[in-house]
């Protein structure tokens, strides 16, 4: 597991893997603002918050004598999100002497998913820590696992029909919805409450970019009834975005305003403003990506959007399968804040999102 | 035409020029043995100590594998007569929302295979009627329905997942086991053993293979160059309509990403089997070795705990490396 | 047998392609028990009227009687079920399947499960070869196959099968007189058996040795129908060539000098046990021919000088300088040229056109800057196809429309145009008309009066005699006799040398 | 072998014979400008009044498909000899990375674009010389180089996109345009007529189709068919780095999914140009024809506001109605 983070140290400053502390209490970011959670979890059930977890050092000890291991099993690995994530797993893990024996990518397919969890439980590790591609298909494959004795942690999103607490210790996510609320007053603050608006969703059955659209199209229509969305167009992968903005653009000359569902097809929708000569279009989306980053710091047509904190969350989702090796109750559903981002906050965020300096090169494009 | 080069002289491209009186040993039908089983050494030798030699993983290799060794079964003929089906990843996924949508609406099991596996007849009858009426190449043809059927498989229900609680069915699409024994092995033997029997001992394997080799000499040998390419087609239809079923009872439910992308795997298996993308030569014990071998390869670099991009490079390089050896270990 | 009303009869046939008439109502008639000769130049309309009997095109007009009976023939399964069988010119087989495999192939015997029963297709397939007296392997893919041996495999195919009305196109173009009398003998057991042949040959030899009536096609017009005893030879080539043929086909004693050095020296050529220990030497402006059976070795003596096949061991010298050839382009630089014998598979790009294919090999010289001059291309292309008088509505027609023999004049114009030092020629006139074997004899003759050396092989024994200066008799894969070519006087004397005695 | 049918009846795979005795008259190479302009009439009626006809948006659509054009360029060549090319959309990604990084680490212009170039001509080498000298299929090469550099990408910057500042790079590589006429045209205009005159009137050109169209009859002609086969790949490598240098100067970074899954654009752009899987025919204008109509057709079902899976169902239908009607057109 050391290759992939080797790697990454001797990459681009953006990905330098952050250190941990190792000694002290494990914890995630304690500047984290506490926030109104928007989001419930799928249970219905309240969150709680990610900074009311916490390993002390004798928690840690203990831990570290099970001489554990860990699997990680990705939907996608491909963003800077997942990135983040799975270097703070990898990094709290390492702290609790926890091994990350396998890390597998099922590419959005749900059955290359449910072969990953066969073939990663055949190395019959300790904890599975995983974002289910789909919550009605790979059931039966966490259910398997989880009747092996393998401690479930999810992020993101639950696979049906498992049950909290005896299925799985618990749920970590970002607040999706308020990650689309975040970008739908940026858009509003920038419009001056008026003016017509295009939507880029995500066409398809998935759980999180579903509530941050959700998110973004209520608080327009209930709070901006001034701002009408005009135009939608779906995509299904992040090469996408350009072709269907572009198309926006055509069809709509009079457009204010488009929300991207996330970062990368954001960059899209960049490349088509830039296109079409439209620097004066409000672009916001969610995930504060490198790209989008700059974009916003130089003035761009990124205003703003709504940041998950991957790394606190991939430290969450470490100590609640810490607190399960313990046999410790863990809360079912925990989560981040959603952050909002924009170039005047863009030093903070990424220090918030990323737990390190924001890269040089957003830094001179900030001045 | 890559093969008329080497019909005529018993060779790979490669230009040296082995031909043989003896009963033409052909290196494509056996490079894959060899490759598979340097491949198993491999993994088996680096990986005894983390679970790949374990009955179970062994088996779930055989169940990740099963689809694309079905559809690679069907694919072996549609190579074999120098057409190719990009479709049978769509075909998988409609089948398994369609079949589900029947079970969900109560047409019991029987009523939920019938209709998944007609799906699969229906697009694969499409698919053979555009190739043999209209003559469109049958790349474009199968291309277009990959997007077509993907597109309704999307459309059918709005990408949600269908979920299937009839239990027969799961049990015996899929998710079932008979003793120690995964239902999915014994799909795949029985699949294997009728697609082998078909290619090599009935005429309408020989005029597939016939078709293949030299289309027009097999018209004036009175084969039915046409019904044989329509034949061909509703069988990989069919058996990708049942890879659908499979992937439902395997995984409860109907969903429209179900074998996406699954013809590269498919076709990759043939052709690593040995098959020639050009027509007239094909091996169906080939083809299910090639899917094992990937299936092996899939699951030896995830316990091997490598990275996601890890993985995909070195897989690249272990295909090509056994290939290589397996051509070695022919030469001797 | 004179009263008997024909078994077959084609009427008032006209076909065109593309506006231009191949076919001009021909009548063509044949009697049961009868071999008839159809015969005319490349291109006259042959295979095209016998493709319309079996079904491959369909007339635009006229009618097919069968015993009488109009018969409606508008593809293969037609003609299956009228009995009508063909060993085609271009060949019917498929290269990826074994010889049993496409001797039956839609014939197979099955087992009482039903499936195939390869056993007993491989069993009579080599009982029909031992008949045939050929020494092929039923398990041997037909791809491996050098063209003589397809040549018989096809005929197999043919003679296993149930008809009544049987066509051969040009049977024995690639068979030796060994093969062809074996083939013969065949034919006259069928003709007993009251089938109807339909027989087509360029070689005017044969014609008179097996066949009962004659039916001569010229530019797609029937021109005579005769009796075969009341003709001779010059009254078909007559017919045939629209006028009489002065230049005979005759050897001319020619000049060379013999005390230079030899342009081309082989030595020790060795290739496993098909060429053993070959030796021969060529010098400017001589002609050496290749005399041998089939399967002598004669076509992989010249690959393996070419690059183009295995080479076990042996130098080649070219000019006295020891040269290294791995491939045809070592050896074109080298000043070498091979007119291949299987010119669907080594001669032509069948689906591109008569000039590109001409061009091909000689690109370097079409340069005009960094591109292909395309006037000088097709200046070249136009003068091969007045030169060797190939039949082709123009350069630009896709080879694979074009007659088999004028197929073959490609193949030679090909590397005619290269201008090589020493050319070979592996078989350069297989179902080429008696027109054109002449001139072909005549540009090859010149190229050798301009300094070349020759090497030609050929299974026609006359053709060969006519040409070389010298003539070289492989057996069994060794040089087994030399002879200066004055010093043979009959075709019969070579004969008796190629079977080894 | 589909090719050998025409041998003996000299008709494509319809049966209908319809050669011409004009420069060498072949439907395929004309099918797609009537399928083309079809397809252009129809969308102009239906969207009119929808901005498809407006030059911003003709111009888009050239910009969208630029790079599947540059790359079937190149591909056309490869298909021409009979071979395939499945790494070119891992090419360009890795090249988008290569020259973003090498921008980013101060090389300049000139140095990026040497970096994003070499790289798409290392693969294709790589891709040559495993084809050539150990015969490995060209299908099984690529498709092992498609994962390698696929993953190469992947982790080369962990997944991280590299952003490019360099302004006068994004302009000439995607970016900018020229007075109205946007630079990915020119580009375009520029490759295409190199190529075309490569192709046809070129010993490269010529030697390239008769490679495809006999192997051996060309290597008896003299042909170095080993030499072609590699060129054709450094070919492909080249022009697919060419694209990943435009995708990242159009997106202003290197990211390691520009590209991917282009490879089955690619190909249907040159298929549907008239270019045969099985080589020996190869038409140039042809294949980028076919991608701005793949282009268009994407772009004019994104304008009708259709659902992703109603794009996909209706482009499938498209592509067939559109052949089928070009053939019609073609036989009058
Ligand atoms: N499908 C076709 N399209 C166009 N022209 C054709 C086609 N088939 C045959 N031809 C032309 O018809 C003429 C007659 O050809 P055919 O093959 O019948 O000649 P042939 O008498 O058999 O000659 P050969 O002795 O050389 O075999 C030739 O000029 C040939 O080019
Ligand atoms: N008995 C056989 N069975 C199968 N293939 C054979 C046999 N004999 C020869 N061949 C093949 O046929 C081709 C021609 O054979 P070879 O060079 O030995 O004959 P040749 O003397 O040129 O006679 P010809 O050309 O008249 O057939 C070669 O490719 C050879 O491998
Ligand atoms: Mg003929
Ligand atoms: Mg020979």
């Amino acid at each position: 597991a050391c290759g992939g983070q080797q790697a990454t140290t001797d990459k681009e400053p953006a990905n330098k893997t952050v250190e941990m502390p190792d000694t002290g209490s494990l914890t995630i970011n304690p500047e984290i603002e506490d926030k109104e959670i928007l989001g419930t979890g799928p249970f219905g059930e309240q969150a709680v918050s990610a900074k009311t977890l916490e390993l002390t050092e004798e928690d840690i000890a203990k831990i570290k004598e099970g001489s554990y291991t860990a699997a990680l099993v990705m939907h996608y690995s491909g963003t800077d999100y997942m990135t983040a994530q799975t270097d703070a797993l990898k990094a709290s893990f390492e702290r609790m002497g926890v091994e990350v024996i396998a890390v597998t990518d099922a590419q959005f397919k749900a059955e290359k998913q449910v072969s990953d969890i066969e073939t990663v439980t055949a190395k019959k590790p300790d904890i599975i820590v995983s974002v289910p591609v789909d919550p009605v298909s790979t059931a039966a494959a966490y259910k398997k696992a989880a009747d092996a004795g393998i401690k479930l942690v999810f992020m993101d999103g639950t696979a049906q029909g498992l049950e909290p607490g005896k299925d799985f210790v618990s749920i970590v996510s970002g607040d999706n919805y308020g990650n689309g609320v975040e970008a739908a007053e940026v858009m509003a603050e920038e419009l001056d409450g008026k003016g017509k608006i295009g939507v880029v969703f995500h066409d398809a059955d998935f759980f999180v970019t579903k509530q941050r659209q959700t998110a973004f199209e209520e608080t327009i229509k209930e709070k901006y009834p001034d701002i009408e969305i005009v135009a939608h167009g779906g995509i299904t992968g992040p090469n996408d975005g350009e072709k269907v903005a572009s198309a926006m653009l055509t069809q709509h000359q009079d457009l204010d305003g488009i929300f991207a569902i996330w970062d990368v097809p954001g960059e899209g929708v960049v490349s088509a403003a830039r296109t079409a000569g439209r620097d004066d279009l409000v672009i916001t989306t969610t995930d504060l990506g490198t790209n989008v980053g700059l974009e916003m710091a130089s003035g761009g047509t990124v205003k703003g959007l709504g940041a998950q904190l991957p790394y606190d969350q991939g430290i969450a989702e470490a100590i609640l399968a810490g607190y399960a090796l313990l046999d410790k109750e863990a809360p079912s559903y925990v989560t981040t804040p959603a952050v909002q981002v924009t170039k005047e906050n863009l030093e903070e965020s990424w220090q918030l999102v990323y737990r390190q300096d924001v890269p040089e090169l957003i830094q001179s494009a900030i001045q | 035409m890559q093969s008329k080069d080497s019909n005529l002289n018993g060779t790979v491209a490669v230009g040296s020029h082995t031909v043989s009186r003896k009963k033409t040993f052909d290196w494509r039908n056996y490079i894959v043995y060899f490759a598979f089983i340097g491949v198993i050494i491999y993994f088996s030798v680096t990986l005894h100590d983390q679970g790949f030699v374990s009955t179970d993983n062994l088996l779930n290799i055989i169940r990740q594998t099963a689809m694309i060794s079905l559809m690679g079964l069907a694919m072996t003929f549609v190579i074999s007569t120098g057409e190719i089906d990009l479709s049978v990843g769509s075909i998988a996924a409609l089948s398994s929302l369609t079949a589900a949508l029947a079970l969900q609406a109560g047409y019991g099991m029987i009523g939920g295979v019938a209709v998944g596996l007609g799906t699969g007849l229906l697009v694969g009858l499409v698919n053979g009627l555009l190739l043999t009426k209209l003559g469109i190449p049958s790349f474009l043809v199968t291309l277009a329905t990959l997007g077509t059927v993907g597109g309704l498989a999307m459309w059918i229900t709005d990408t949600a997942p269908v979920p299937i609680v009839d239990a027969t069915f799961n049990f015996v699409f899929g998710s079932g086991d008979i003793g120690p024994i995964p239902i999915l092995l014994i799909w795949t033997i029985v699949a294997t053993i009728i697609a082998h029997l078909l290619l090599r001992k009935t005429s309408f394997g020989r005029q597939t293979l016939a078709t293949g080799g030299n289309e027009s000499a097999a018209r004036f040998s009175g084969v039915n160059t046409q019904r044989i390419k329509l034949l061909v087609f509703l069988g990989s239809g069919f058996m990708a309509g049942f890879a659908g079923l499979l992937y439902a009872g395997r995984m409860h439910a109907g969903r429209f990403t179900f074998g996406q992308g699954d013809e590269l795997s498919v076709i990759a298996a043939v052709i690593l089997g040995g098959t020639s993308l050009f027509g007239g030569v094909g091996t169906v014990i080939g083809t299910v070795i090639g899917s094992l071998m990937i299936g092996t390869i899939n699951n030896g670099l995830i316990i091997m705990g490598l990275d996601v991009s890890q993985q995909m490079m070195i897989k690249g390089l272990i295909i090509i490396l056994a290939v290589a050896f397996g051509r070695k270990a022919i030469k001797r | 047998m004179r009263l008997e009303k024909p078994m077959l009869s084609m009427k008032n046939i006209s076909k065109a392609f593309n506006g231009i008439t191949v076919l001009d109502s021909v009548d063509f008639s044949v009697k049961k028990g009868e071999v008839h000769a159809l015969m005319g130049g490349n291109g006259a309309g042959k295979s095209t009227l016998m493709k319309i009997l079996t079904g491959v095109y369909s007339a635009d007009q006229g009618e097919i009687y069968i015993d009488d009976q109009l018969v409606e023939i508008k593809n293969t399964d037609d003609a299956r079920k009228n009995y009508i069988s063909m060993i085609f010119q271009e060949f019917s087989l498929i290269p990826t399947l074994t010889v049993a495999q496409n001797i039956f192939l839609t014939r197979e015997d099955k087992t009482s499960f039903g499936l195939l029963n390869d056993k007993e297709c491989v069993e009579k397939t080599r009982k029909l070869l031992q008949e045939l007296e050929v020494d092929i392997d039923p398990n041997e893919l037909v791809g491996n196959l050098g063209v003589g041996y397809w040549q018989m495999t096809e005929i197999a195919k043919a003679l296993s099968q149930e008809t009544k009305i049987l066509v051969m196109d040009e049977p024995t173009a690639s068979l030796t007189k060994k093969e062809t009398k074996i083939l013969f003998s065949f034919i006259n057991q069928l003709k007993s058996k009251g089938y109807a042949i339909i027989y087509i040959s360029h070689r005017m030899d044969e014609i008179l040795e097996i066949c009962d009536r004659i039916t001569i096609l010229r530019d797609g017009k029937h021109v005579a129908t005769e009796d075969c005893k009341q003709i001779d030879l010059d009254m078909v080539i007559q017919y045939i060539v629209g006028s009489s043929m002065d230049k005979a086909f005759e050897w001319k004693e020619r000049e060379y000098a013999t005390d230079v050095a030899p342009v081309l020296e082989v030595k020790n050529l060795s290739i496993g046990s098909k060429v053993q220990d070959v030796n021969f030497n060529l010098y400017p402006g001589e002609i050496v021919g290749i005399a041998g059976l089939m399967g002598s070795g004669r076509t992989e003596t010249v690959s393996a000088i070419f690059g183009t096949g295995p080479k076990d061991s042996g130098d080649i010298n070219v000019n006295g300088q020891p040269v290294t050839i791995k491939t045809a382009t070592d050896a074109i630089k080298a000043g070498l040229a091979l007119i291949p014998e299987d010119r669907r598979v080594q001669g032509l790009v069948l689906e591109h056109s008569v000039k590109d294919n001409v061009i091909l090999p000689i690109l370097s010289k079409m340069q005009k800057g960094l591109f292909i001059d395309n006037k000088k291309a097709d200046k070249v292309a136009n003068d091969f196809v007045k030169k060797l008088n190939i039949k082709t509505d123009d350069i630009y027609k896709t080879t694979n429309l074009l007659s088999g023999g004028n197929q073959q004049k490609i193949v030679l114009a090909k590397w005619l145009a290269n201008d090589p030092s020493v050319l070979m020629l592996d078989e350069p006139t297989i179902g080429v008309d008696i027109g054109a074997k002449t001139e072909i004899v005549d540009v090859v003759r010149e190229l050798a009066d301009s300094g070349k050396a020759i090497l030609v092989i050929s299974s026609e024994l006359p053709e060969l005699l006519a040409l070389s200066d010298r003539i070289l008799v492989m057996h069994e894969g060794r040089i087994i006799r030399e002879m200066q070519r004055r010093e043979i006087h009959t075709e019969e004397e070579l004969q008796h040398a190629i079977q080894g005695f």
